[in-house]
């Protein structure tokens, strides 16, 4: 039983990493921007959620949306002002801005409201379900078919919409997208929209959820979910989810066999492993440059 | 916010330096552990505000000024050397980790400044590992050994358990300084650790853990380490179907932990505390209106009710040695510290720099610390 | 040297999943030859160069240069045994001087070592001297000396393509590979391009395997042709034979061999 | 249909076009040659929304489109074959050929159209579920092409359609190039290989480090012996 | 014989500014506070040109390198406090145990590229720090107190020999190997450079000076704990080499000059401290996208305008 129950534990930490990774790889796969303010994306959303159910007493689905659609304006606002000019800068000068991006989101927060945290309110019932003897809660079955329904979604809106056509256009050339008619600003902040909504819900249910919430949350699960995205094969959508169960699990493993101080220690060497054995992630394609 | 009034200590300050205290404050602004370092400055200034508004400490005001030390230690150190040859603070209040209390200890016996940790608890901050004492760092806060001691006589005395386990934070000497007191004197007195296992600090998930604590099946669960994670892990726990007593130290004290926890979940737990902000004590209610007035009714916890004694504890030695500026007098006071009241405790300062304090254990009931016992050192 | 051709290639291959790119290809060349390579867009010729210098190992089949097998080695390895190339697309080191871009390519034949270079040993010195000396020589035969401080990135095109080729020569090959040296270039620059082969070959007595589209090029100066199609070899033999073998017609030339110019 | 006059186009600070104009007429076939870095293809980036003119007029049927969004230039029936191909590598044949459309609404025209370039490359027929990025050099130029005609444009840039293409192949582009025109659809062709390009063209413009120096009907540069030699390779 | 020009200038204003800060120190002008800024920034410089090496010289995107100050940083405080062995070998042994956990470290670089690289090697840091957490011989998460013995002196010496080595290294045919690896692999291949080899030894050099770098850093600061080496350092090192400009070793140095001072001075201002580091950081990469100096040298400019002079 206490097996099952692990593995129980395992799946429910690592939807709430796929959820947080999917948002994360959609822009990556987009634009190639490691998106380090991703997490504090994220913290915006749950401490948006917040405020909402606490403070407005809005319920969970309204405040859900709220925290969505002002963390995919925010996301927007973020790419527009500091990404947009970077587009041919190179990689790394990106990814030292999405650092600093990340660190003014998160120091901006604390300077308004100090740096305590918060609890959220209980929004559901407490109930648990016991299947053969381990506990499933209602909020972990919520969190896993929250990340599964998203998943399907965003694969959806990638693969079979024209809004999707054109955002793997224009991740692949920009110019030659702008050829076809695309409107690449709008195309990726529509990317950023949706990458950053993801996160915003992911900060709601992680805060109903674990219920404590900080202004600096963000920097180990948005780590945790880069791990998971490049573990899946980063830019891919199914590739995060799987990545973020498989360190879920990984990590909940490692505690249960009693080595809970290495469980971070063992995610990295999984993901080390697996790299070495599958240098693209678990699913990517091992795309050599063709010569 | 709450920051413009963060500085209001420094109202007034000028540069004349003669009618000032300068007090240096290195405390973790930013960083992993921010919340403690700002906790810590708020209680301070509060108490800051407090003195100056009653004309001062003999006649001078005090001026804090603060360095963020990013909650690292080489930056502690940096701040400690700023504090000293730059400022010329007469004394230092920090960090609220011990380890960058350790980063500033030399530094300030060097320069001849005091240096007050206010929640530094482990007894390296002032016993150096070759058992010589810091001459010039003090701590506002009990050592661990003796919360941890505490806590197993309650345990085996109190509740009568005998198997128990241990799931402490291994992230701070703190938890793991109280761990091992808790495990020697409960084991020496015949009782069990059937299991025993760490966090993280940071940490979110603990259902892992739990689950195999709970296999183990201990009749009580002994939980040093901070509100941040001690609420989550009391919450999991109990939605895991652990219902055992649950115990821990001043780390939890804070009205988030009720929050984080829930009420329901934390019945059945118990804290050792220098404190209650329950408890109906005039004084200490005097101090959670003022710091409730100031902060927009926030309720403090124990790392605002350390930073705040702290400031009480230096300014009493500044008294007691009739100057505010000579470092080695002052030090001799504080040294000499008895019975002094304050908000977490009425403390004794004994040869070894550590708080003798009585301690209290309380009990949560319905998300109220309720008194249960008092125990003298 | 003896009959031992410079190059043998022996029924080597590759697979890419379930695609054959090439397969059963047999080729040898002799120390100072000039060959073509030719073949439909997909036929697998520069996959036969990435098989000859090592980017991909052979599922099927032998390499042997002057005897000695090549499979498996890496490409640097490959390289210091002989055989340099330029590439399709093309690769220079683009931040690097035109001049460090061939003193690279003399790297291997270099011999002071890392510790001599940190403590600046006398062999640093002399070992650096030789290298800037003879890659200064290679540039003058390219007419490139003058550009020899300017970032390749700054060349332009045509001349990038003249300083692929005289990187290669400087990693000392016995066998050149020129893939599709002529893409992008008016047929004026083609021509001055087809002399500086010629030179090579004549002068420096380098044997050259060229893969190209450019007839005139490739009937022009190649002693002997190769064709591929789907991976296979479909003919070869001297440009005249070539020009008229009907497979090649039908695959690669189409029906009336214009020949123009 | 389209007229440039004397414009100017930078990349930085490095002029790239200097005062360059010309014409192309409807039903045309209009080749532009020269040597590498001329800036042949920094005219076709320009008329096509890449880039922006500095100074100088593009009129296209009657409108100005200077400075004006690739999107808008595409919506108004300019489509451009770059340089280089680029196609969509991570896509499949037939998703390069959809994004070709990709301001179009009419699905029902548009699923017709790629039968129809279907019927024009019948090898990428074959390939229609592949990544186009494993296509060889020609099928990728086709697949350009294609993708260019689902447009539906009334006048085609292409720069160097033969480029890197065998033999065969690059008669069967030049071949499609003519049926295209033929079709209806207006063309300004980018070609190294001035001779090929020359042959099916109705005028041509010459064009060197950055200004246009000779223009012509076809037939008057095929006979001009400076052209010849400079381009033609005639010696 | 321009090189070697370059190498006396460097070697004459070494001197100079080594002997002048130890004079202002030993006539009490320098106060501590401003000496151990000095000595803040010499570990700095050391982080970051050693890091230049890697990401600037070989393009190894390797965002771990916390992961090697902390290597050096532990092992040398074991050789000083629980061996009792002189300070200079325990820098010494410190950096070459840090080499040697770079050369464990570069092995994925062999088959990892970009962002993969990237994340592996944060991962290397990360369970470097971890390994040093759960050991209770150095203290575990409460850290080990280690006695003050960097000085001025130690951290000049230090620097000085990174940057002459580092210099050296990359002015030769193996940095211009290197710098094919970064430029084009595969060319780097096919014109006969062992592209896994020059790797490695990047790899290696890098984290062996990280490794020095740690010594002085565990023997300023008095005690060091794990979580002094988490990914946020790793990332404060990353900034300078790319603020100053990836490729370019003098930008690596001015940025690790400047940044530690606006750290430093931000000190005043704890409140706003971490809002305007980042506005620093945000706001000189979206205007100088390429570094404070992009891929120039100081001496470039040094050479034009006496160039220029000479045109005169
Ligand atoms: N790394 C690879 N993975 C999968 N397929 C490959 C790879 N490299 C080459 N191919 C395939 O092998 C075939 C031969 O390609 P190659 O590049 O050798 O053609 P080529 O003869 O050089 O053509 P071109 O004249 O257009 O350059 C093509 O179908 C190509 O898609
Ligand atoms: N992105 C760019 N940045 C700076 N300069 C550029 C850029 N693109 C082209 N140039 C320069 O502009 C000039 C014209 O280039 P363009 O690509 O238009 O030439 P082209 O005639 O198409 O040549 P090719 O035959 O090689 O395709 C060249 O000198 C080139 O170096
Ligand atoms: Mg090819
Ligand atoms: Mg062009």
């Amino acid at each position: 039983m206490e097996w099952l129950q692990q593995l129980i534990n395992g799946i429910s930490l690592g939807s709430i990493y796929a959820l947080i990774a999917l948002g994360y790889t959609m822009v990556y796969g987009i634009i190639k921007l490691i998106n380090f303010a991703h997490g504090d994306v994220f913290m915006i959303g749950a401490f948006i959620g917040f405020y909402a159910i606490a403070g407005w007493g809005l319920g969970f689905f309204p405040a859900l949306l709220l925290a969505m659609t002002v963390c995919a304006i925010f996301g927007v606002l973020i790419e527009r002002i500091a990404y947009k000019r970077l587009r041919n800068a190179t990689r790394i000068a990106a990814l030292i801005t999405a650092i600093g991006v990340s660190l003014l989101i998160e120091y901006g927060v604390i300077y308004v409201r100090g740096a305590q945290p918060e609890a959220y309110p209980d929004v559901f019932a407490k109930k648990s379900f016991d299947v053969f003897g381990a506990q499933i809660s209602s909020q972990s079955l919520l969190i896993l078919s929250v990340s599964i329904v998203l998943m399907i979604l965003l694969q959806f809106i990638v693969h079979k919409t024209k809004i999707g056509k054109a955002m793997r256009a224009v991740s692949h050339d920009m110019d030659a997208a702008r050829l076809m008619g695309i409107n690449v600003n709008n195309t990726i902040s529509a990317t950023f929209a949706i990458g950053s909504a993801m996160a915003g819900a992911a900060g709601v249910i992680f805060g109903v959820y674990y219920t404590k919430i900080d202004p600096l949350m963000g920097i180990i699960p948005g780590l945790k979910a880069f791990v998971a995205a490049v573990l899946g094969g980063i830019g891919i959508i199914p590739g995060a989810m799987v990545g973020g169960l498989v360190l879920g699990v990984v990590e909940t493993v490692v505690s249960a066999f009693g080595f809970s101080l290495w469980r971070d220690a063992a995610a990295f060497i999984i993901l080390i492993l697996i790299l070495l054995f599958r240098p693209s992630g678990i699913f990517g394609k091992n795309a050599r440059e063709k010569v | 916010g709450c920051n413009s009034s963060k500085d209001a200590g420094s109202e007034g300050s000028s540069s004349k330096g003669g009618d000032v205290i300068k007090i240096g404050a290195n405390l973790e602004l930013s960083g992993p552990v921010a919340s403690y370092g700002s906790g810590i400055a708020d209680g301070v200034a509060l108490a800051v505000e407090e003195i100056n508004n009653a004309g001062g400490v003999d006649g001078k005001k005090i001026e804090i000024v603060k360095v963020d030390n990013k909650s690292d230690a080489a930056e502690a150190t940096n701040g400690a050397i700023k504090l000293t040859s730059q400022d010329k603070v007469t004394a230092i209040i920090g960090a609220a980790t011990s380890g960058n209390t350790v980063a500033q200890a030399q530094i300030a016996n060097d320069n001849k400044t005091i240096l007050v940790s206010p929640s530094g608890t482990s007894p390296t901050v002032t016993v150096r590992d070759d058992g010589s004492v810091n001459e010039y760092v003090f701590r506002t806060a009990f050592i661990d050994p003796f919360q941890g001691t505490v806590a197993a006589n309650f345990a085996l005395n109190d509740l009568k358990v005998k198997n128990v386990a241990i799931y402490a934070d291994n992230a701070s000497d703190y938890a793991k300084g109280l761990a091992a007191s808790f495990k020697e004197t409960f084991e020496a007195a015949g009782g069990k650790i059937v299991a025993q296992e760490s966090y993280v600090a940071k940490d979110t998930d603990f259902r892992s853990t739990l689950t195999r604590i709970k296999a183990a099946n201990p009749e009580y669960i002994f939980i040093p380490g901070y509100y941040e994670e001690v609420g989550l892990i009391v919450k999991q726990a109990r939605e895991m179907g652990i219902d055992v007593p649950l115990m821990g130290a001043d780390g939890w004290d804070s009205p988030k932990l009720v929050e984080l926890a829930g009420a329901d979940a934390l019945n059945n737990t118990f804290i050792i505390n220098h404190y209650s902000s329950e408890d109906q004590d005039e004084t200490i209610q005097k101090f959670v209106k003022a710091y409730g007035d100031k902060y927009n009714g926030k309720s403090p916890d124990a790392f605002n009710a350390l930073g705040y004694d702290t400031v009480y504890l230096l300014t009493d030695a500044m008294k007691r040695a009739g100057t505010t500026s000579d470092s080695e007098k002052i030090k001799d006071a504080l040294a000499a510290t008895k019975d002094l009241s304050l908000i977490t405790g009425t403390i004794t300062v004994d040869e070894n720099h550590h708080l003798i304090k009585s301690a209290t254990v309380l009990e949560y009931v319905d998300g109220k610390q309720t008194f249960n016992t008092k125990v003298n050192p | 040297m003896g009959n031992t051709p410079l190059l043998q290639v022996q029924d080597a291959g590759i697979q890419f999943g379930g695609l054959k790119a090439v397969s059963g290809f047999n080729m040898e060349i002799h120390q100072g030859e000039l060959i073509g390579l030719i073949g439909p867009n997909g036929a697998g010729k520069t996959t036969s160069f990435n098989l000859l210098t090592g980017v991909y190992v052979p599922t099927e089949g032998e390499i042997l240069l002057e005897g000695k097998r090549l499979n498996g080695l890496p490409p640097y390895k490959v390289t210091r045994l002989g055989i340099s190339r330029t590439f399709q697309n093309i690769r220079l080191f683009n931040e690097l001087s035109v001049l460090d871009n061939v003193k690279v390519a003399y790297h291997s034949l270099a011999k002071h070592s890392i510790i001599s270079s940190i403590f600046r040993l006398s062999s640093h010195f002399s070992g650096e001297k030789e290298m800037e000396e003879k890659s200064i020589e290679f540039l003058k035969i390219f007419q490139l000396d003058k550009f020899k401080d300017e970032k390749a990135k700054n060349l332009p095109y045509g001349q990038q393509r003249r300083l692929e080729i005289a990187r290669a020569l400087a990693a000392g090959p016995k066998l050149l590979l020129l893939d599709e040296p002529a893409a992008g270039m008016n047929p004026q620059e083609t021509h001055d391009l087809m002399e500086l082969i010629a030179f090579i070959r004549n002068e420096l007595k380098i044997t050259i395997l060229l893969i190209e589209h450019d007839m005139n090029l490739v009937m022009g100066i190649c002693e002997r042709i190769y064709v591929l199609d789907h991976g296979q070899l479909i003919a070869h033999g001297t440009p005249e034979e070539i020009r008229n073998h009907p497979k090649v017609i039908e695959a690669y030339l189409g029906e009336e061999v214009t020949n123009d110019a | 249909m389209l007229k440039v006059d004397q414009i100017d186009v930078f990349y930085g600070n490095i002029q790239a076009l200097k005062g360059v104009s010309l014409e192309v007429n409807e039903g045309e076939i209009v080749t532009l040659i020269g040597a590498n870095g001329a800036g042949k293809s920094t005219l076709l980036k320009t008329l096509s929304g890449l880039l922006k003119p500095k100074n100088g007029t593009i009129q296209y049927l009657g409108d100005s489109i200077s400075g004006k969004a690739a999107q808008g230039i595409v919506k108004a029936g300019i489509s451009h074959v770059p340089e280089g191909r680029r196609v969509f590598a991570n896509m499949t044949v037939e998703e390069n050929l959809e994004l070709g459309a990709f301001l179009r609404k009419d699905s029902k025209e548009i699923h017709k159209d790629i039968q129809k370039v279907y019927e024009t490359f019948p090898r990428l027929l074959e390939r229609r579920k592949q990544l186009s990025g494993t296509l060889s050099g020609g099928e990728q130029q086709m697949l350009a092409m294609g993708r260019a005609i689902m447009a539906r444009p009334k006048l085609l840039l292409l720069d160097e359609p033969s480029m890197g293409l065998a033999p065969l192949m690059v008669k069967t582009i030049f071949q499609i190039i003519e049926d295209i025109n033929r079709e209806g659809t207006t063309i300004l062709l980018v070609e190294q290989n001035a001779h090929m390009a020359l042959s099916i063209a109705n005028r041509a413009y010459v064009i060197e480090t950055g200004r246009v120096i000779v223009s012509g009907t076809s037939a008057e540069l095929q006979a001009s012996e400076e052209i010849k030699k400079a381009y033609l390779g005639g010696h | 014989m321009k090189k070697a020009k370059g190498f006396w200038l460097f070697l004459i204003l070494s001197i100079i500014v080594y002997g002048t800060v130890q004079f202002l120190i030993n006539a009490g002008i320098l106060n501590p506070f401003y000496s151990n800024t000095l000595i803040f920034i010499g570990i700095n410089i050391i982080l970051a040109v050693s890091l230049h090496l890697v990401i600037g010289i070989t393009g190894q995107f390797s965002i771990g390198h916390a992961g090697f100050l902390a290597v050096g940083a532990y092992i040398s405080a074991i050789f000083t406090m629980k061996l009792h062995l002189p300070f200079p070998l325990a820098l010494i042994v410190g950096g070459i145990v840090a080499a040697l956990a770079g050369l464990i470290v570069g092995i994925p670089s062999l088959r990892l590229k970009g962002d993969y690289l990237a994340i592996a090697t944060l991962g290397f840091a990360e369970i470097i720090r971890i390994v040093f957490l759960n050991i209770d011989y150095v203290g575990g998460a409460a850290g080990m107190q280690v006695s003050h013995l960097t000085t001025w002196t130690y951290t000049f010496i230090c620097l000085f020999i990174t940057i002459l080595v580092i210099m050296n290294f990359t002015n030769s045919r193996h940095g211009r190997a290197c710098i094919s690896v970064r430029e084009n692999e595969i060319a780097a291949d096919a014109m006969g450079i062992n592209t896994t080899f020059y790797k490695v030894i990047a790899f290696a050099i890098g984290s062996f000076f990280a490794g020095v770098a740690g010594g002085l850093y565990s023997h300023n600061f008095y005690i060091i704990q794990p979580t002094n080496f988490g990914f946020l350092k790793s990332f404060d090192i990353l900034i300078f080499v790319v603020l100053g400009g990836l490729g370019s070793l003098s930008g690596a140095v001015i940025s690790a000059i400047l940044l530690t001072l606006v750290s430093t001075f931000l000190q005043d201002y704890p409140e706003t401290r971490m809002i305007m580091y980042s506005l620093v950081l945000v706001i000189v990469m979206l205007y100088r996208p390429q570094g404070l100096m992009g891929t120039r040298e100081i001496t470039d400019y040094f050479g034009k305008w006496k160039s220029a002079k000479g045109g005169n």
